[in-house]
């Protein structure tokens, strides 16, 4: 398997995600350059977090029409593995190949903090490796993660099981308090219908070590490898 | 009598706008390469209840300088209208 | 003096009819108006040190481990490996207390670009914070403006903001205290200082166009503020952090590069003073063509421009031929370069504009030349000790002094910080010190700033003692050793003879604990002038400090780990209140003694600590510090929701010293029962005395017949929000 | 010809909006109890050359259509004026 981690103008967790996945779990990965077109080495691409382009004028704006985002759209309707963390879950939003929009958060500050994720599916390249129900505690960061879609999208996102996590209590319950920032419906993380593209607005390479506060984000990136596996077999 | 107000703030034109340099590069990228300027503000649309518009419009002066907006670095514009039609006051409701 | 050359002219760029007569004797001839201006900013108190500089001589600076000490961008460290940690604090409390989101956002710019100039990548940011009382509108408006301005910045840009403090006084209302601290990683073969010592390379500005920002910010934060200040020029500029995480990765990348003599960031004082001090420190001088610089407004002057203070800007100096390689550096950033000119061998620095030489200084004037300034000076007589107040009833006591401002969780305040980003972070905010993981190694960095105000107010000398003993011993408890200094002198206006009396005995305390503590004072800033209508803030040192833990599995923690635990006071309580929180909360007057470090005491205690936490023997160890004993139990308590029983404790010294008292040299611990005899010993081996408190466990927080509450109720009192 | 456009982005109504509540909320806290609503928005100025005022109008709504609003949760509203007596066009120059 490789992977990419591309890096827009701005983004910060392309090293973090890198030492997630070289270091802690020995994949090999190649930074991506916003302006490549160019995806065909790969099998996951990776849009991580950070601020690009300032996130001035909305989050991921500017970068949805960065080059590579041609490719990456073509790499995912090939089928190819995406997954989009806090800013690249924005983007990938902006470019249409998730739905809904990110608000800022409902109590309009930065939140850093640990958080609980339920996970809803199972069957989503990206938890393949979990139960459903299963409580994965990981951080968030952001200002922007107050997930919100018209009523017909969210209904459709739930027919199709879309939802892959919700934000829950230490016990897996999804309740007001539980929600870090105002997200309709507790709902953390999206997958596009056919399960290969993922936006999450939670941190899961700051959760791959003990050392640093857990290590359940290990389960979204091994789960990646797991799907990609059971593919190329 | 309800009025909306509609507040622009903008950076004094002597600060540096970040934001209005990188949406104009985001614009240039695009192809919209007559794209000379661009400064990047905020919009707040208030629906207010005053005894009159000279009321309203000085009301929402002070709120602007007081909290709206900082002088130090940014201009406001309010402009002011009656809201005809307001049946009844709802808390975090659209217009 | 020339016709031209009035008083008004000198006040506009702050220099004193002295200091005049001294650049016309030293050029043989009447400044220009530029070189007036850039003489001014150069000459400024912020920029010269000149009346700080003599009492400055006396800090240790050195030290086996020192790389680089004061004078460069930012201090430098060795911790082995090959690396060094890159380190500096800076205020930036006049622009914050204008426009405070973007004071604040600037300020950690500003230290950002101070330790990326020295090669080195930020890893962490700290930020120290005073305000007057959030019951007054604006304080509150500050209060909020500037931790958002802070999150804003390093959040954006990608480094963590893992520690700092936030104090409330009435004294802060018109004149908030805004320091932040930057800290950084570099191989030492990568250590850069900012000094051009090769004639013929060129010089490149990189960044942002230059606009007519904060001119003549540097002699603005050396004066008084006053109504008139609010109708200058804007000293206030929107920061652009997403520009300076651009310009920090290509320093980085050009930091590796062959052929790059220096890298200096433009701060204060702006082009004068990076290009002034970047060839004066290289013994060589540089020519400058302000015709070349790029900008973002019509009819610029050359004054506008050499003095301009606009953010995100860097010089970097390359040999001829290394350009086109550092170009390519910048066009993968999408960052605009323009070759602002040469270094000479003239030592001097001459500026031209379309042709003309509109300056022409030399450099030794210029940098060095300032004469010192030595105001008249008042240390106040020592303060008794003060007789004690009696309490009633310590459980409402110690509810009340857990939800005070000073005192309660400031998790409000850094869940709003980034402090994860980058990967590194052990140890975030909330507790003794920060612990940082350095990449690729098993060791870890502690981090913390410290400095109690009122300590300080009541005596220079020996609350700036507490705030470096405090400092080491919140490194010291998390198991890492303390490594060096850095410190920021936040006083009022220095031409007043107290404020003087409060800065000299200030630094002689900062030197005597930085000497018994062996501790090297690497970096600094000094903020004088914080003056409002005549009101001066209380005197506000501030001390960074950085610890270096060698195998991270060895980190002691702050909270109570397991139930059956023991719990011992290491260190001894005097009849010491004032200055406390409680001597605050019962509306006493600020007058007294503040508690006095016993510098020998504090190094057997803080030897104590490492020896036993190198060996394993403590569960966790916390610092006895504002509040008192039984604020840090309850804090340790609330770390891990683990309760307390202490079957009722003998106090050597009355009820109120010991359970609220701010005694200095105490700490904290728990031990596993069978290691207890182990813990003897080595008490015993150090003369560090030992006290037994109580038991770990249960659901409450109870202390003899005094105190009984739930951990919920403490929790509810200690979580209440700002 | 330059042209001024200036864009105003809002929230659409049936999406909350956080800053929008917490800045009634401040003006309440200020003692401005007659404020019954704020809608935040984005405020735009953009300074452009096009041939006339049709065509700068229909760029100008592409740029909003494809960057500058994001119609899954915002509407655009855009004023177009002559730019009259700018002398020269200086790359991130204010007006
Ligand atoms: N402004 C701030 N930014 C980040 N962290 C802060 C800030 N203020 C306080 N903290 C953190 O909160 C904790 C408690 O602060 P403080 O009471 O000053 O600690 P201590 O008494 O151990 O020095 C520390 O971990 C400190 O780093
Ligand atoms: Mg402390």
């Amino acid at each position: 398997m490789k992977t990419g981690i591309v890096v827009f103008p701005g983004t910060w967790s392309d090293r973090d995600c890198a030492h997630a996945l070289l270091e802690v779990l020995g994949e090999p990965v190649r930074f991506v350059d916003y302006r490549e077109r160019d995806l065909g080495d790969l099998n996951l691409v990776i849009l991580p977090g950070g601020f690009s382009y300032g996130d001035y004028l909305r989050c991921g704006a500017i970068a949805r029409f960065t080059p590579v985002m041609n490719a990456v759209a073509d790499f995912a309707n090939r089928g190819g593995l995406v997954l989009g963390i806090c800013n690249g879950f924005q983007i990938l939003q902006e470019a249409r190949l998730l739905p809904g929009a990110l608000l800022r958060n409902a109590s309009c500050e930065f939140r850093c903090e640990w958080v609980q994720l339920r996970v809803e599916q199972s069957d989503c390249a990206f938890t393949v490796d979990c139960r459903p129900g299963q409580v994965l505690r990981i951080p968030i960061s952001h200002g922007e993660g107050n997930f919100f879609a018209d009523p017909h999208t969210l209904e459709s996102l739930e027919a199709n099981g879309q939802i892959v996590f919700r934000y829950c209590t230490a016990d897996g319950r999804i309740t007001p308090e539980a929600n870090p920032n105002g997200s309709l419906r507790n709902i953390a993380g999206v997958a596009n219908a056919r399960g290969n593209v993922l936006g999450l607005m939670p941190h899961p390479e700051r959760a791959c070590e003990p050392l640093l506060g857990g290590d359940d984000g290990l389960a979204i990136f091994r789960s990646a490898i797991h799907a990609l596996n059971r593919v190329a077999v | 009598m309800t009025y909306r107000a509609e507040v622009f703030v903008t950076l004094k034109p002597v600060v540096n706008d970040p934001a209005g340099l990188t949406i104009r590069g985001g614009l240039h990228a695009l192809g919209f390469e007559s794209v000379k300027d661009v400064r990047a503000g905020k919009y707040l649309s208030i629906l207010l209840d005053e005894a009159d518009e000279d009321q309203a419009r000085s009301r929402v002066e002070e709120m602007a300088r007081q909290l709206l907006a900082n002088e130090v670095i940014e201009d406001f514009r309010i402009e002011l209208q009656p809201e005809p039609a307001l049946a009844e006051s709802r808390g975090g409701g659209p217009s | 003096m020339a016709a031209v050359i009035d008083r008004f002219a000198l006040a506009a760029v702050a220099l004193s009819a002295d200091e005049y007569r001294a650049i016309v004797a030293a050029l043989g001839r009447d400044p220009s108006e530029l070189e007036l201006g850039m003489f001014g900013a150069l000459w400024s108190e912020h920029c010269s040190y000149k009346t700080s500089k003599a009492l400055l001589r006396q800090l240790p600076t050195e030290g086996p481990h020192v790389l680089q000490g004061p004078g460069e961008n930012a201090g430098a460290v060795d911790i082995g490996d090959g690396l060094a940690v890159v380190f500096k604090i800076e205020s930036h409390n006049h622009p914050s207390a204008i426009e405070p989101y973007q004071g604040a956002a600037t300020g950690v710019g500003g230290i950002l670009r101070d330790v990326f100039a020295m090669g080195a990548r930020p890893i962490a940011i700290l930020d120290a914070l005073r305000f007057g009382p959030l019951e007054q509108g604006r304080n509150r408006h500050l209060f909020q403006g500037v931790v958002a301005g802070i999150g804003g910045y390093g959040n954006c840009f990608g480094c963590p903001t893992v520690g700092g403090e936030v104090y409330f006084d009435p004294a802060y209302s018109d004149n908030p205290i805004v320091n932040a601290m930057c800290v950084g990683l570099v191989e030492h073969d990568r250590l850069r200082r900012a000094r051009a010592d090769r004639s013929g390379d060129l010089v490149l500005l990189v960044g942002a166009d230059t606009g007519r920002d904060g001119i003549h910010g540097a002699t603005f934060a050396s004066v008084e503020m006053d109504e008139r200040s609010a109708a200058r020029r804007p000293a206030v500029q929107v920061g652009n952090p997403f520009l300076e995480k651009l310009l920090c990765e290509a320093c980085l990348r050009l930091n590796q590069l062959d052929g790059v003599t220096a890298i200096q960031d433009l701060g204060a004082a702006g082009l004068t003073s990076a290009a002034a001090e970047l060839a004066h420190r290289g013994r060589r001088g540089i020519d400058i063509d302000v015709a070349r610089i790029s900008r973002r407004e019509r009819e610029m002057s050359a004054y506008d421009v050499m003095l301009s203070e606009s953010q995100e800007r860097m010089l970097v100096v390359v040999r001829p031929e290394a350009e086109t390689a550092a170009r390519q550096i910048f066009d993968h950033f999408e960052l605009h370069a323009d070759r602002v000119g040469s270094i000479t061998s003239t030592g001097r620095i001459r500026v031209r504009d379309e042709g003309a030489v509109v300056a022409d200084i030399p450099l030794k004037v210029l940098v060095d030349g300032v004469p010192a300034r030595s105001p008249a000076s008042e240390v106040p007589d020592k303060q008794p000790s003060l007789g004690m107040p009696s309490i009633e009833e310590p459980e409402a006591v110690l509810l009340d002094l857990m939800a005070r401002p000073n005192l309660r969780s400031r998790r409000p305040i850094f869940r709003t910080y980034d402090h994860q980003v980058q990967d590194n972070t052990v140890w975030g905010p909330g507790f003794d010190a920060a612990l940082l993981r350095v990449p690729g190694t098993t060791k870890g960095l502690a981090l913390t700033t410290d400095g109690n105000p009122w300590y300080v107010a009541l005596d220079p000398y020996e609350g700036t003692k507490a705030a470096v003993a405090e400092a080491a011993r919140n490194i010291v408890c998390s198991g890492a050793r303390p490594l060096a200094v850095t410190n920021c002198l936040n006083f009022g206006n220095p031409e007043r003879p107290f404020v003087f009396g409060q800065l000299q005995e200030s630094v002689r305390g900062l030197a005597d604990a930085c000497r018994a503590f062996e501790l090297p004072v690497v970096s600094g800033n000094v903020s004088l002038y914080n003056e409002t209508s005549e009101r001066n803030i209380p005197p506000t040192p501030v001390i960074g400090m950085v610890g270096l833990l060698d195998d991270l599995a060895l980190r002691c923690p702050a909270g109570f780990q397991e139930d059956g635990d023991l719990v011992f006071l290491l260190g001894d309580t005097s009849e010491e209140l004032a200055g406390s929180e409680y001597w605050r909360l019962i509306g006493a007057r600020p007058e007294g003694r503040p508690p006095i470090v016993s510098l020998e005491m504090e190094r057997r205690l803080q030897a104590a600590l490492l020896d036993s936490i190198g060996r394993g023997v403590l569960r966790c160890a916390h610092d006895v510090s504002d509040g008192g004993l039984l604020v840090a139990l309850a804090e340790s308590a609330l770390f891990s929701g683990r309760g307390l029983r202490c079957p009722g404790i003998t106090s050597p010294v009355s009820r109120e010293a010991f359970y609220f008292g701010e005694s200095q040299g105490r700490v904290i611990v728990s031990v596993a029962p069978r290691r207890v005899p182990e813990l003897q010993k080595l008490m015993a081996k150090h003369h560090v005395p030992l006290h037994a408190i109580g038991v770990v466990g249960g659901e409450d927080f109870q202390v003899g017949s005094d105190i009984r509450i739930s951990l919920e109720s403490l929790r509810q009192a200690w979580e209440t929000p700002f």
